[in-house]
Protein backbone atom coordinates (compact mmCIF):
# COMPACT_ATOMS: atom_id res chain seq x y z
CA UNK A 1 0.00 0.00 0.00
CA UNK A 2 1.52 3.61 -0.93
CA UNK A 3 0.39 6.98 -0.72
CA UNK A 4 0.16 9.02 -3.51
CA UNK A 5 -0.91 11.92 -4.95
CA UNK A 6 -1.99 12.36 -8.04
CA UNK A 7 -1.56 15.93 -10.94
CA UNK A 8 -4.41 16.01 -13.48
CA UNK A 9 -4.18 18.23 -16.63
CA UNK A 10 -5.89 19.22 -19.38
CA UNK A 11 -9.29 17.44 -20.13
CA UNK A 12 -8.44 15.09 -17.23
CA UNK A 13 -8.72 17.86 -14.17
CA UNK A 14 -11.74 19.20 -15.79
CA UNK A 15 -13.33 15.56 -15.41
CA UNK A 16 -11.69 15.10 -11.94
CA UNK A 17 -12.64 18.65 -10.77
CA UNK A 18 -9.79 19.20 -9.39
CA UNK A 19 -5.77 19.75 -9.54
CA UNK A 20 -4.84 16.43 -7.69
CA UNK A 21 -5.40 14.66 -5.26
CA UNK A 22 -4.14 11.79 -2.21
CA UNK A 23 -5.11 8.35 -1.96
CA UNK A 24 -3.77 5.19 -1.11
CA UNK A 25 -2.94 2.75 -3.30
CA UNK A 26 -2.49 -0.93 -3.93
CA UNK A 27 -0.72 -2.34 -7.64
CA UNK A 28 0.68 -0.83 -10.41
CA UNK A 29 -0.15 2.37 -12.06
CA UNK A 30 -2.37 1.04 -14.65
CA UNK A 31 -4.24 -0.32 -11.99
CA UNK A 32 -4.32 3.27 -10.58
CA UNK A 33 -5.33 5.28 -13.68
CA UNK A 34 -8.09 2.26 -14.29
CA UNK A 35 -9.39 2.59 -10.98
CA UNK A 36 -9.19 6.72 -10.93
CA UNK A 37 -10.78 6.68 -14.66
CA UNK A 38 -13.84 4.92 -13.57
CA UNK A 39 -14.49 6.92 -10.95
CA UNK A 40 -14.32 10.46 -13.05
CA UNK A 41 -15.10 9.57 -15.82
CA UNK A 42 -12.08 9.94 -18.03
CA UNK A 43 -12.75 10.04 -21.67
CA UNK A 44 -9.19 8.60 -22.92
CA UNK A 45 -8.20 5.05 -22.38
CA UNK A 46 -5.11 4.18 -20.94
CA UNK A 47 -3.78 3.63 -24.99
CA UNK A 48 -3.39 7.17 -25.24
CA UNK A 49 -2.00 8.73 -21.65
CA UNK A 50 1.26 8.33 -20.62
CA UNK A 51 2.31 8.41 -16.80
CA UNK A 52 5.14 9.86 -15.10
CA UNK A 53 6.24 9.76 -11.66
CA UNK A 54 8.09 12.61 -9.21
CA UNK A 55 8.70 14.38 -12.98
CA UNK A 56 10.51 11.32 -15.11
CA UNK A 57 8.29 9.69 -17.28
CA UNK A 58 7.50 5.56 -16.19
CA UNK A 59 6.47 2.72 -17.64
CA UNK A 60 2.44 1.38 -16.66
CA UNK A 61 3.80 -1.81 -14.90
CA UNK A 62 5.46 0.19 -12.45
CA UNK A 63 4.55 0.21 -8.49
CA UNK A 64 4.00 3.42 -7.31
CA UNK A 65 6.53 4.95 -4.57
CA UNK A 66 5.31 5.49 -0.99
CA UNK A 67 5.17 9.27 -1.08
CA UNK A 68 5.12 9.47 -4.73
CA UNK A 69 3.81 12.28 -7.51
CA UNK A 70 2.16 11.07 -10.07
CA UNK A 71 1.11 12.41 -13.26
CA UNK A 72 -1.45 11.28 -15.69
CA UNK A 73 0.13 12.52 -19.25
CA UNK A 74 -3.03 12.98 -21.93
CA UNK A 75 -2.05 13.60 -25.61
CA UNK A 76 0.50 16.52 -25.66
CA UNK A 77 -0.86 19.89 -28.11
CA UNK A 78 1.92 22.43 -27.55
CA UNK A 79 3.70 24.17 -29.87
CA UNK B 1 21.44 28.48 -18.11
CA UNK B 2 18.69 26.19 -19.09
CA UNK B 3 18.34 25.68 -23.18
CA UNK B 4 14.78 25.34 -22.88
CA UNK B 5 12.26 27.12 -21.15
CA UNK B 6 8.63 27.92 -20.13
CA UNK B 7 7.42 31.26 -20.32
CA UNK B 8 4.29 32.27 -18.56
CA UNK B 9 4.34 35.90 -20.39
CA UNK B 10 5.53 37.20 -23.61
CA UNK B 11 9.03 37.20 -24.67
CA UNK B 12 11.70 38.86 -26.46
CA UNK B 13 13.47 36.96 -29.31
CA UNK B 14 16.08 39.02 -29.71
CA UNK B 15 18.08 38.47 -26.29
CA UNK B 16 17.52 34.48 -27.00
CA UNK B 17 18.75 34.69 -30.64
CA UNK B 18 22.30 36.50 -29.36
CA UNK B 19 22.99 34.23 -27.27
CA UNK B 20 23.34 31.64 -30.35
CA UNK B 21 25.77 33.70 -32.09
CA UNK B 22 28.70 31.55 -32.43
CA UNK B 23 32.32 33.20 -34.34
CA UNK B 24 32.52 29.91 -36.01
CA UNK B 25 28.92 29.44 -36.94
CA UNK B 26 27.53 30.66 -40.66
CA UNK B 27 24.13 29.21 -40.08
CA UNK B 28 21.13 29.88 -38.09
CA UNK B 29 17.52 28.79 -38.40
CA UNK B 30 14.67 29.56 -36.44
CA UNK B 31 11.13 28.50 -36.21
CA UNK B 32 8.08 30.45 -34.48
CA UNK B 33 4.31 29.21 -33.91
CA UNK B 34 2.01 31.57 -33.99
CA UNK B 35 -1.70 31.43 -32.88
CA UNK B 36 -3.93 31.25 -35.64
CA UNK B 37 -7.40 32.60 -36.40
CA UNK B 38 -8.72 29.14 -36.99
CA UNK B 39 -7.64 25.51 -36.32
CA UNK B 40 -9.26 22.14 -38.32
CA UNK B 41 -11.95 24.18 -39.82
CA UNK B 42 -13.07 26.24 -36.71
CA UNK B 43 -12.50 30.19 -36.31
CA UNK B 44 -10.23 30.75 -32.80
CA UNK B 45 -10.78 33.80 -30.96
CA UNK B 46 -7.62 32.69 -28.95
CA UNK B 47 -6.11 29.77 -26.54
CA UNK B 48 -4.60 28.99 -23.12
CA UNK B 49 -1.56 26.77 -22.81
CA UNK B 50 -1.23 24.75 -20.01
CA UNK B 51 2.54 22.94 -18.81
CA UNK B 52 3.40 19.99 -16.23
CA UNK B 53 5.96 22.31 -15.55
CA UNK B 54 8.46 20.46 -13.91
CA UNK B 55 8.41 17.53 -16.12
CA UNK B 56 8.11 19.88 -19.16
CA UNK B 57 11.42 21.70 -18.38
CA UNK B 58 13.16 18.34 -18.17
CA UNK B 59 11.99 16.74 -21.38
CA UNK B 60 12.27 20.16 -23.13
CA UNK B 61 15.60 20.04 -22.02
CA UNK B 62 16.49 16.38 -23.36
CA UNK B 63 15.46 17.36 -26.54
CA UNK B 64 17.97 20.12 -26.97
CA UNK B 65 20.84 17.66 -25.70
CA UNK B 66 19.62 15.00 -27.56
CA UNK B 67 19.90 17.91 -31.08
CA UNK B 68 23.19 18.63 -30.30
CA UNK B 69 23.91 15.22 -30.36
CA UNK B 70 22.33 13.85 -33.21
CA UNK B 71 23.32 17.21 -35.04
CA UNK B 72 26.43 19.14 -36.23
CA UNK B 73 25.00 22.15 -34.79
CA UNK B 74 27.09 24.94 -32.42
CA UNK B 75 23.94 25.62 -30.00
CA UNK B 76 19.82 25.81 -29.83
CA UNK B 77 17.23 26.87 -27.79
CA UNK B 78 13.43 26.67 -27.27
CA UNK B 79 11.26 28.31 -25.01
CA UNK B 80 7.23 27.71 -24.87
CA UNK B 81 4.34 29.84 -23.84
CA UNK B 82 2.06 29.07 -21.13
CA UNK B 83 -1.13 31.27 -20.40
CA UNK B 84 -3.67 33.42 -21.97
CA UNK B 85 -3.07 34.06 -26.12
CA UNK B 86 -4.36 35.57 -28.80
CA UNK B 87 -4.39 35.52 -32.47
CA UNK B 88 -0.97 36.60 -33.23
CA UNK B 89 0.40 35.65 -30.21
CA UNK B 90 3.81 34.09 -30.15
CA UNK B 91 3.51 30.49 -28.53
CA UNK B 92 6.84 29.03 -29.20
CA UNK B 93 10.40 30.01 -30.54
CA UNK B 94 13.56 27.28 -31.46
CA UNK B 95 16.85 28.98 -32.74
CA UNK B 96 19.45 26.97 -33.95
CA UNK B 97 23.32 28.13 -34.54
CA UNK B 98 25.38 25.52 -36.91
CA UNK B 99 28.46 25.74 -39.20
CA UNK B 100 25.98 24.70 -42.09
CA UNK B 101 22.60 25.45 -43.15
CA UNK B 102 21.80 22.03 -43.62
CA UNK B 103 21.69 21.13 -39.90
CA UNK B 104 20.59 24.16 -39.06
CA UNK B 105 17.35 23.17 -40.76
CA UNK B 106 17.30 19.90 -40.29
CA UNK B 107 17.77 20.29 -36.31
CA UNK B 108 15.04 23.22 -36.33
CA UNK B 109 12.20 20.69 -37.52
CA UNK B 110 13.24 17.67 -35.34
CA UNK B 111 13.34 20.23 -31.98
CA UNK B 112 9.72 21.57 -32.96
CA UNK B 113 8.19 18.32 -34.20
CA UNK B 114 10.20 16.00 -30.69
CA UNK B 115 8.67 19.72 -28.29
CA UNK B 116 5.14 19.10 -30.23
CA UNK B 117 4.88 15.46 -29.45
CA UNK B 118 7.05 14.88 -26.08
CA UNK B 119 6.86 17.94 -24.00
CA UNK B 120 3.65 18.24 -21.27
CA UNK B 121 2.12 21.45 -23.03
CA UNK B 122 -1.84 21.33 -23.38
CA UNK B 123 -3.57 23.57 -25.70
CA UNK B 124 -7.08 24.77 -24.76
CA UNK B 125 -9.08 26.53 -27.54
CA UNK B 126 -11.41 29.15 -27.76
CA UNK B 127 -13.90 29.19 -30.65
CA UNK B 128 -15.94 32.49 -31.61
CA UNK B 129 -18.88 30.67 -30.99
CA UNK B 130 -18.17 30.83 -27.66
CA UNK B 131 -17.33 26.99 -26.80
CA UNK B 132 -13.27 25.69 -25.79
CA UNK B 133 -12.17 22.51 -25.60
CA UNK B 134 -8.56 20.89 -24.74
CA UNK B 135 -6.75 19.73 -27.71
CA UNK B 136 -6.10 15.91 -27.54
CA UNK B 137 -4.51 15.14 -30.90
CA UNK B 138 -3.55 11.64 -31.82
CA UNK B 139 -0.19 11.15 -32.84
CA UNK B 140 -0.67 10.83 -36.48
CA UNK B 141 -2.67 14.09 -36.16
CA UNK B 142 1.11 16.25 -35.22
CA UNK B 143 2.28 16.26 -38.77
CA UNK C 1 6.84 46.28 -51.47
CA UNK C 2 9.74 44.20 -53.37
CA UNK C 3 9.86 41.12 -51.30
CA UNK C 4 13.59 40.49 -52.07
CA UNK C 5 15.81 43.48 -51.27
CA UNK C 6 19.81 44.06 -51.17
CA UNK C 7 21.17 46.10 -48.51
CA UNK C 8 24.47 48.15 -48.44
CA UNK C 9 24.54 48.64 -44.97
CA UNK C 10 23.36 46.65 -41.68
CA UNK C 11 19.73 46.16 -41.23
CA UNK C 12 17.26 44.95 -38.73
CA UNK C 13 15.63 41.81 -38.91
CA UNK C 14 12.07 42.57 -36.70
CA UNK C 15 9.99 44.85 -39.11
CA UNK C 16 10.93 42.75 -41.57
CA UNK C 17 9.66 40.19 -39.55
CA UNK C 18 6.55 42.13 -38.59
CA UNK C 19 5.28 42.45 -42.47
CA UNK C 20 4.86 38.51 -42.57
CA UNK C 21 3.12 38.19 -39.79
CA UNK C 22 -0.87 36.89 -40.85
CA UNK C 23 -4.14 36.01 -38.65
CA UNK C 24 -3.89 32.91 -40.56
CA UNK C 25 -0.29 32.15 -40.66
CA UNK C 26 0.25 30.20 -37.54
CA UNK C 27 4.08 29.06 -38.73
CA UNK C 28 6.93 31.54 -39.55
CA UNK C 29 10.93 30.13 -40.21
CA UNK C 30 13.86 32.04 -41.05
CA UNK C 31 17.26 31.58 -41.79
CA UNK C 32 20.22 33.88 -41.61
CA UNK C 33 23.82 33.38 -42.54
CA UNK C 34 26.42 35.01 -40.64
CA UNK C 35 30.11 35.51 -41.55
CA UNK C 36 32.01 32.97 -39.96
CA UNK C 37 35.73 33.07 -38.87
CA UNK C 38 36.73 30.55 -41.14
CA UNK C 39 35.97 28.82 -44.81
CA UNK C 40 37.35 25.61 -46.61
CA UNK C 41 39.83 25.49 -44.10
CA UNK C 42 41.09 28.88 -43.94
CA UNK C 43 40.84 31.29 -40.96
CA UNK C 44 39.10 34.48 -42.60
CA UNK C 45 38.60 38.02 -41.31
CA UNK C 46 35.92 39.42 -43.13
CA UNK C 47 34.74 39.56 -46.37
CA UNK C 48 32.91 42.37 -49.00
CA UNK C 49 30.10 41.39 -50.84
CA UNK C 50 29.33 42.85 -54.25
CA UNK C 51 26.38 42.39 -56.66
CA UNK C 52 25.45 43.24 -60.13
CA UNK C 53 22.30 44.90 -58.53
CA UNK C 54 19.82 45.34 -60.91
CA UNK C 55 20.11 41.74 -61.86
CA UNK C 56 20.05 40.35 -58.23
CA UNK C 57 17.15 42.41 -57.31
CA UNK C 58 14.98 41.19 -60.16
CA UNK C 59 16.41 37.38 -59.31
CA UNK C 60 15.59 37.57 -55.86
CA UNK C 61 12.34 38.64 -56.40
CA UNK C 62 11.77 36.02 -59.02
CA UNK C 63 12.74 33.28 -56.47
CA UNK C 64 10.34 34.29 -53.98
CA UNK C 65 7.72 34.68 -56.52
CA UNK C 66 8.46 31.01 -57.82
CA UNK C 67 8.89 29.81 -53.73
CA UNK C 68 4.96 31.65 -53.69
CA UNK C 69 4.01 29.25 -56.48
CA UNK C 70 5.18 26.11 -55.44
CA UNK C 71 4.73 26.00 -52.11
CA UNK C 72 1.89 26.46 -49.40
CA UNK C 73 3.14 29.70 -47.60
CA UNK C 74 1.44 32.93 -46.83
CA UNK C 75 4.48 35.46 -47.38
CA UNK C 76 8.37 35.14 -47.52
CA UNK C 77 11.29 37.89 -47.84
CA UNK C 78 14.75 38.12 -48.15
CA UNK C 79 17.72 40.43 -47.96
CA UNK C 80 21.23 40.74 -48.70
CA UNK C 81 23.69 42.66 -47.60
CA UNK C 82 26.56 44.14 -49.59
CA UNK C 83 29.71 45.61 -49.09
CA UNK C 84 32.39 45.47 -46.15
CA UNK C 85 31.41 42.61 -43.69
CA UNK C 86 33.55 41.75 -40.40
CA UNK C 87 33.04 38.52 -39.01
CA UNK C 88 29.80 37.84 -37.21
CA UNK C 89 27.91 39.78 -39.06
CA UNK C 90 24.59 39.17 -40.96
CA UNK C 91 25.04 38.48 -44.50
CA UNK C 92 21.45 37.45 -45.36
CA UNK C 93 18.33 36.64 -44.25
CA UNK C 94 14.96 34.77 -45.68
CA UNK C 95 11.86 34.88 -43.94
CA UNK C 96 8.14 32.85 -44.45
CA UNK C 97 5.03 32.44 -42.91
CA UNK C 98 2.49 30.02 -43.73
CA UNK C 99 -0.10 27.85 -41.85
CA UNK C 100 1.99 24.92 -41.22
CA UNK C 101 5.31 24.54 -40.52
CA UNK C 102 6.28 22.06 -42.60
CA UNK C 103 5.84 24.30 -45.66
CA UNK C 104 7.46 27.12 -43.61
CA UNK C 105 10.89 25.11 -43.77
CA UNK C 106 10.86 23.54 -46.92
CA UNK C 107 10.21 27.09 -48.54
CA UNK C 108 12.68 28.66 -46.37
CA UNK C 109 15.30 26.43 -47.45
CA UNK C 110 14.39 25.99 -50.74
CA UNK C 111 14.63 30.36 -50.97
CA UNK C 112 18.22 30.44 -49.32
CA UNK C 113 19.94 27.29 -52.00
CA UNK C 114 17.77 29.37 -54.39
CA UNK C 115 19.72 32.96 -54.34
CA UNK C 116 23.20 31.42 -53.25
CA UNK C 117 22.93 29.52 -56.39
CA UNK C 118 21.31 32.15 -58.99
CA UNK C 119 21.54 35.42 -57.46
CA UNK C 120 24.24 37.65 -58.64
CA UNK C 121 26.02 38.57 -55.72
CA UNK C 122 30.17 37.58 -54.94
CA UNK C 123 32.36 37.28 -51.85
CA UNK C 124 35.73 38.29 -51.58
CA UNK C 125 37.05 36.98 -48.76
CA UNK C 126 39.87 37.95 -46.55
CA UNK C 127 42.34 35.90 -44.57
CA UNK C 128 44.43 36.27 -41.56
CA UNK C 129 47.85 35.89 -43.93
CA UNK C 130 46.78 38.98 -45.50
CA UNK C 131 45.76 37.78 -48.95
CA UNK C 132 41.94 37.43 -50.57
CA UNK C 133 40.41 35.93 -52.99
CA UNK C 134 36.72 36.13 -54.74
CA UNK C 135 34.90 32.97 -54.75
CA UNK C 136 33.58 31.21 -57.65
CA UNK C 137 32.38 27.62 -56.18
CA UNK C 138 31.52 25.11 -58.94
CA UNK C 139 28.11 24.28 -58.71
CA UNK C 140 28.74 21.56 -56.52
CA UNK C 141 30.17 23.23 -53.90
CA UNK C 142 27.08 25.25 -53.20
CA UNK C 143 25.45 22.74 -51.34
CA UNK D 1 27.92 45.58 -85.96
CA UNK D 2 26.71 46.57 -82.57
CA UNK D 3 27.85 49.17 -79.89
CA UNK D 4 27.75 47.58 -76.65
CA UNK D 5 28.71 48.23 -72.92
CA UNK D 6 30.32 45.38 -71.03
CA UNK D 7 30.02 45.07 -67.32
CA UNK D 8 32.67 43.20 -65.47
CA UNK D 9 32.29 41.92 -61.50
CA UNK D 10 34.42 39.87 -58.92
CA UNK D 11 37.22 38.50 -60.52
CA UNK D 12 36.69 39.30 -63.90
CA UNK D 13 36.68 43.23 -62.92
CA UNK D 14 40.09 42.57 -61.24
CA UNK D 15 40.99 41.10 -64.12
CA UNK D 16 39.96 43.77 -66.62
CA UNK D 17 41.24 46.37 -64.62
CA UNK D 18 38.06 48.29 -65.16
CA UNK D 19 34.61 47.97 -64.25
CA UNK D 20 33.11 48.30 -67.40
CA UNK D 21 33.91 49.14 -71.46
CA UNK D 22 32.40 50.18 -74.41
CA UNK D 23 33.34 48.57 -77.66
CA UNK D 24 32.14 47.72 -81.11
CA UNK D 25 31.51 43.54 -81.54
CA UNK D 26 30.13 41.57 -84.88
CA UNK D 27 29.12 37.99 -83.88
CA UNK D 28 27.27 36.20 -80.70
CA UNK D 29 27.87 36.86 -77.20
CA UNK D 30 29.82 33.61 -77.03
CA UNK D 31 32.39 34.82 -79.27
CA UNK D 32 32.97 38.58 -77.10
CA UNK D 33 33.32 36.65 -74.33
CA UNK D 34 36.03 34.65 -76.08
CA UNK D 35 37.36 37.95 -77.62
CA UNK D 36 37.63 39.85 -74.30
CA UNK D 37 38.71 36.64 -72.18
CA UNK D 38 42.18 36.48 -74.90
CA UNK D 39 42.50 40.12 -74.55
CA UNK D 40 42.10 40.40 -70.60
CA UNK D 41 43.31 37.20 -69.55
CA UNK D 42 40.50 35.66 -67.88
CA UNK D 43 40.42 32.44 -65.94
CA UNK D 44 36.78 31.38 -66.35
CA UNK D 45 36.17 29.52 -69.35
CA UNK D 46 32.95 30.18 -70.85
CA UNK D 47 30.89 27.02 -69.52
CA UNK D 48 31.50 28.77 -65.91
CA UNK D 49 30.04 31.71 -66.80
CA UNK D 50 26.37 33.39 -68.06
CA UNK D 51 25.73 36.28 -69.47
CA UNK D 52 22.72 39.06 -69.17
CA UNK D 53 21.80 41.88 -71.78
CA UNK D 54 19.78 44.85 -70.01
CA UNK D 55 19.40 43.19 -66.95
CA UNK D 56 17.97 39.85 -68.22
CA UNK D 57 19.42 36.52 -68.15
CA UNK D 58 20.11 35.68 -72.20
CA UNK D 59 21.93 32.37 -74.40
CA UNK D 60 25.26 32.91 -75.11
CA UNK D 61 24.22 32.46 -78.85
CA UNK D 62 22.17 35.53 -79.13
CA UNK D 63 23.63 38.44 -81.07
CA UNK D 64 24.15 41.67 -78.67
CA UNK D 65 21.45 44.34 -79.86
CA UNK D 66 23.23 47.83 -80.64
CA UNK D 67 23.31 50.01 -77.63
CA UNK D 68 23.01 46.81 -75.19
CA UNK D 69 24.10 46.44 -71.47
CA UNK D 70 26.80 43.36 -71.75
CA UNK D 71 27.11 41.57 -68.15
CA UNK D 72 29.20 38.44 -67.65
CA UNK D 73 28.29 36.96 -64.53
CA UNK D 74 30.87 34.37 -62.90
CA UNK D 75 30.19 31.84 -60.64
CA UNK D 76 27.90 33.85 -57.70
CA UNK D 77 28.45 33.20 -53.84
CA UNK D 78 26.57 35.02 -52.11
CA UNK D 79 24.41 33.59 -49.13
Amino acid sequence: MARVTVLYFASLRDAAGCDSESLDHDGDLATLYRILRARHGFALPIERVRVAMDGAFVGWGDPPRNGAEIAFIPPVSGG
Amino acid sequence: MARFAIADAAFDIAPLRERLLRAEAGAYASFEGWVRNHNEGRAATGLRYEAYRALAEAEGERIIDEALERFAIADAACVHRIGELAVGDLAVWVGVSAGHRGAAFTACRWIIDEVKSRVPIWKHERYVEGDAQWLHPQQQDLQ
